[in-house]
């Protein structure tokens, strides 16, 4: 029998290692796994890769992470966001690396790796400093950059509703960054408002298919 | 003395070029303004980068529902016939000329239309580029609203960027407090101009050489 | 104000040039827009480039339009369908030319046209025919050819129901291709079961957002 | 005298091999059948291409619904906790390595696991490719369903496949007639035999050098 319903976050988390690179859904405070990402506080991995669009505001959730001192690298579209205080810190510090990719391409190296890809020629940063040391195309008249894909060890999703199989509904804007972000996890897990008990969920309705997804936490909204 | 626009006023000046039916970006900050100035008449589907067509007005106070911020992270609400969908459909809709324009601020054109608009350069500022490559490249038409000149009185209409590009050759039209220019294929062209410049007088707050289009206009807008 | 129902087929079908490349959703006989397709009968255009992942069944449908002679070329996955006729009398007469493409680089492929990209990496048909004159790159160690994206001058898809903003969903497995179609097209045009006439549909059910949709026909199922 | 397994029988035998919740994609054609023989105490998600995971049996007769079928275009139902989704989502489950098995037909396997199942060269014959190659790349492991020679009598267990390939080194495992046998890093191991062949009696079915597993079995089905 299938069933993905983790006890506890513990549980979910258990044997996410050190040196993993985690994928983190969610923009700005919509849509981030906090209670996931809190949990990996207390779980302990060291030496971790974090992708997320932003890197954390206040001291709460991806914040609360890097204050750890365990994140050894950030790759993110937009790491200055307002109230964003413990990024900035550290990175002046020179105690983090940061990788900054435009958003759009962010996303879809986040997709690629999770469908399988190589990587992908994007027109997005042709001619600018995103396009240093990197591979230039012209295809059919129009130049394009090579980007690579972005897997993750562990992949930490907010979804809305879940069913024991794993399926995902999101809530309006919270679903941006998670669809793409559980297809990339060797290791997905959900944080969720509600699961259904009465089975499935209605099969039309579902974002994000059981199979890209391993654990589900119920967790106070 | 022309008295410039103020950015209200070129919110409202933009808003009257987004034709009936079109789907926008509205960029972070000061482009966001032109949404309250969309006439009644038209139906605009406005964009935002986080997986959402149909952004409506901000919701009342204590009606913030955190999940449905746009872009710049403040809580919107969805019109009817508005949808939601994942960041990488979003980016496809973008990159893939689906948008009929975006309005993007700027702090450098360059008479080619390339834009500058992430960084100053500052290397003591944290690098950030969030939507705005994609959103330049991507867009059919992308506008462009800022004044023509820094607070310090720096021309941001340039024979060259100074500043790390976001976009080359991408720029199609500035909106600005003095006057509406194309970037054509040979370079600025004025169309519009507020009472009491001339081109000179514009030449005066761009670097790169200015052209006065043969059908210029006045360009009036009302007190906001 | 914003309104995409047209009126009949043949207004749906106004200005499709000679010369177009037509995607067509669908799969076996799922999800195929015939009366769309069979409007292209009469529409007359033609030196068409077909794309869907078949090439049609029995008389009707694609196969309708592929028997007008006016189909130049046929670009699928497998045109050898139980049912096929009329494609492979004619491409045994070499009276059509035939592009074969893996399914899910046939349907990547579209995807790709429709999201703005120049071409993607795949591991799918390395080291087979497939990979005849493809660029293969080796990246993070393993093997991937190089695919080009398709865009079409026209799309036409199958839709369930629609609202006045060419807001789609699909029904059951006749999604397949639709949704990648309706992105890659230059003008998408949907048939479907059902108007909804009460504004909107409920925007987390929404699989096409209008955005890609130009022109809606509702047609009898 | 060996008896060879009924294809029924070597369905059967590769579903007490698929694990519980396991993702699974059956190909078109005989690989089909293994569905029939999952064991009641087993939950297996099984995968179709086009847009459909948690295929459940054929649906009554007039209960057909023709907007549900599976990737062979036949009528099919869906389980609860079944999903749609489209094309492009659905290969992207298979080359992004999310199923855990695809079980499929084959003409040759090579002793390095490449693959033939697509086409025999055969120039008269329109060529189709489907959703073959994706899945033969994408799934975690591949397991071939067919008899270990052709009804003319040829190994279809070979050196190097003859005809062109569907994949190259992607085949795992191959359930067959009259054995399991692996395709391990140095070629194929024959891991189960039915009774009444040894060794010498599967090699002369097979072209590729055969070894057998220390840890050999005896393959028994039931009569199906």
């Amino acid at each position: 029998m299938i069933d993905k319903i983790a006890r506890s976050v513990a549980d979910a988390l258990e044997g996410i290692e050190d040196g993993s690179t985690v994928l983190i859904g969610g923009f700005g405070e919509a849509g981030v796994p906090n209670v996931l990402v809190e949990g990996m506080v207390e779980q302990g991995a060291r030496d971790l890769v974090l992708v997320n669009n932003n890197a954390g505001v206040g001291r709460h959730g991806i914040a609360a992470l890097l204050e750890t001192g365990r994140v050894r690298k950030m790759i993110c579209s937009f790491p200055r966001s307002v109230g964003s205080v413990v990024f900035p810190e550290l990175y002046a510090a020179g105690k983090i690396e940061l990788e900054v990719v435009p958003q759009g391409t962010l996303s879809e190296r986040i997709r690629a790796g999770g469908a399988g890809l190589g990587g992908f020629f994007t027109p997005t940063g042709v001619g600018t400093q995103v396009a240093d040391g990197k591979e230039v195309r012209r295809i059919d008249g129009k130049d394009y950059l090579l980007e690579l894909p972005i897997r993750g060890d562990v992949a930490l999703v907010k979804g809305h509703v879940a069913d024991r199989f794993g399926n995902l509904t999101y809530r309006k804007a919270a679903r941006n960054f998670g669809p793409s972000v559980a297809m990339a996890g060797r290791r997905t897990i959900a944080e969720v408002s509600e699961i259904h008990e009465n089975g499935g969920l209605d099969p039309e309705r579902i974002v994000t298919p059981g199979i890209f997804v391993d654990a589900v936490v119920k967790v106070e909204r | 003395m022309a008295k410039p626009l103020s950015r209200l006023q070129i919110a409202w000046r933009i808003a009257q070029d987004i034709p009936d039916g079109a789907y926008v970006n509205l960029g972070i900050g000061m482009p966001e303004m032109v949404a309250n100035y969309l006439p009644d008449d038209r139906e605009v589907m406005l964009h935002s980068e986080n997986g959402i067509l149909g952004l409506g007005p901000s919701p009342a106070d204590g009606e913030e529902d955190w999940d449905l911020i746009n872009a710049g992270k403040k809580p919107v609400t969805l019109v009817e016939g508005g949808s939601y969908f994942h960041h990488t459909d979003s980016f496809a809709m973008v990159r893939g000329g689906h948008l009929d324009l975006c309005v993007l601020g700027a702090y450098q054109v360059s008479a080619e239309g390339d834009l500058a608009n992430w960084s100053t350069g500052d290397e003591s500022r944290l690098p950030a580029i969030g939507g705005a490559m994609d959103l330049a490249m991507g867009a059919r038409g992308i506008y462009v609203m800022m004044e023509l000149c820094t607070r310090k009185g720096a021309p941001k209409i340039l024979e060259r960027c100074t500043y790390p590009l976001t976009g080359e050759r991408c720029v199609n039209r500035i909106y600005s407090d003095y006057a509406v220019i194309d970037i054509a294929e040979d370079g600025p062209v004025v169309r519009e101009t507020i009472d009491g410049i001339d081109l000179a007088g514009l030449q005066d707050k761009a670097e790169a050489r200015l052209r006065l289009a043969e059908d210029w206009r006045t360009l009036t807008a009302p007190d906001l």
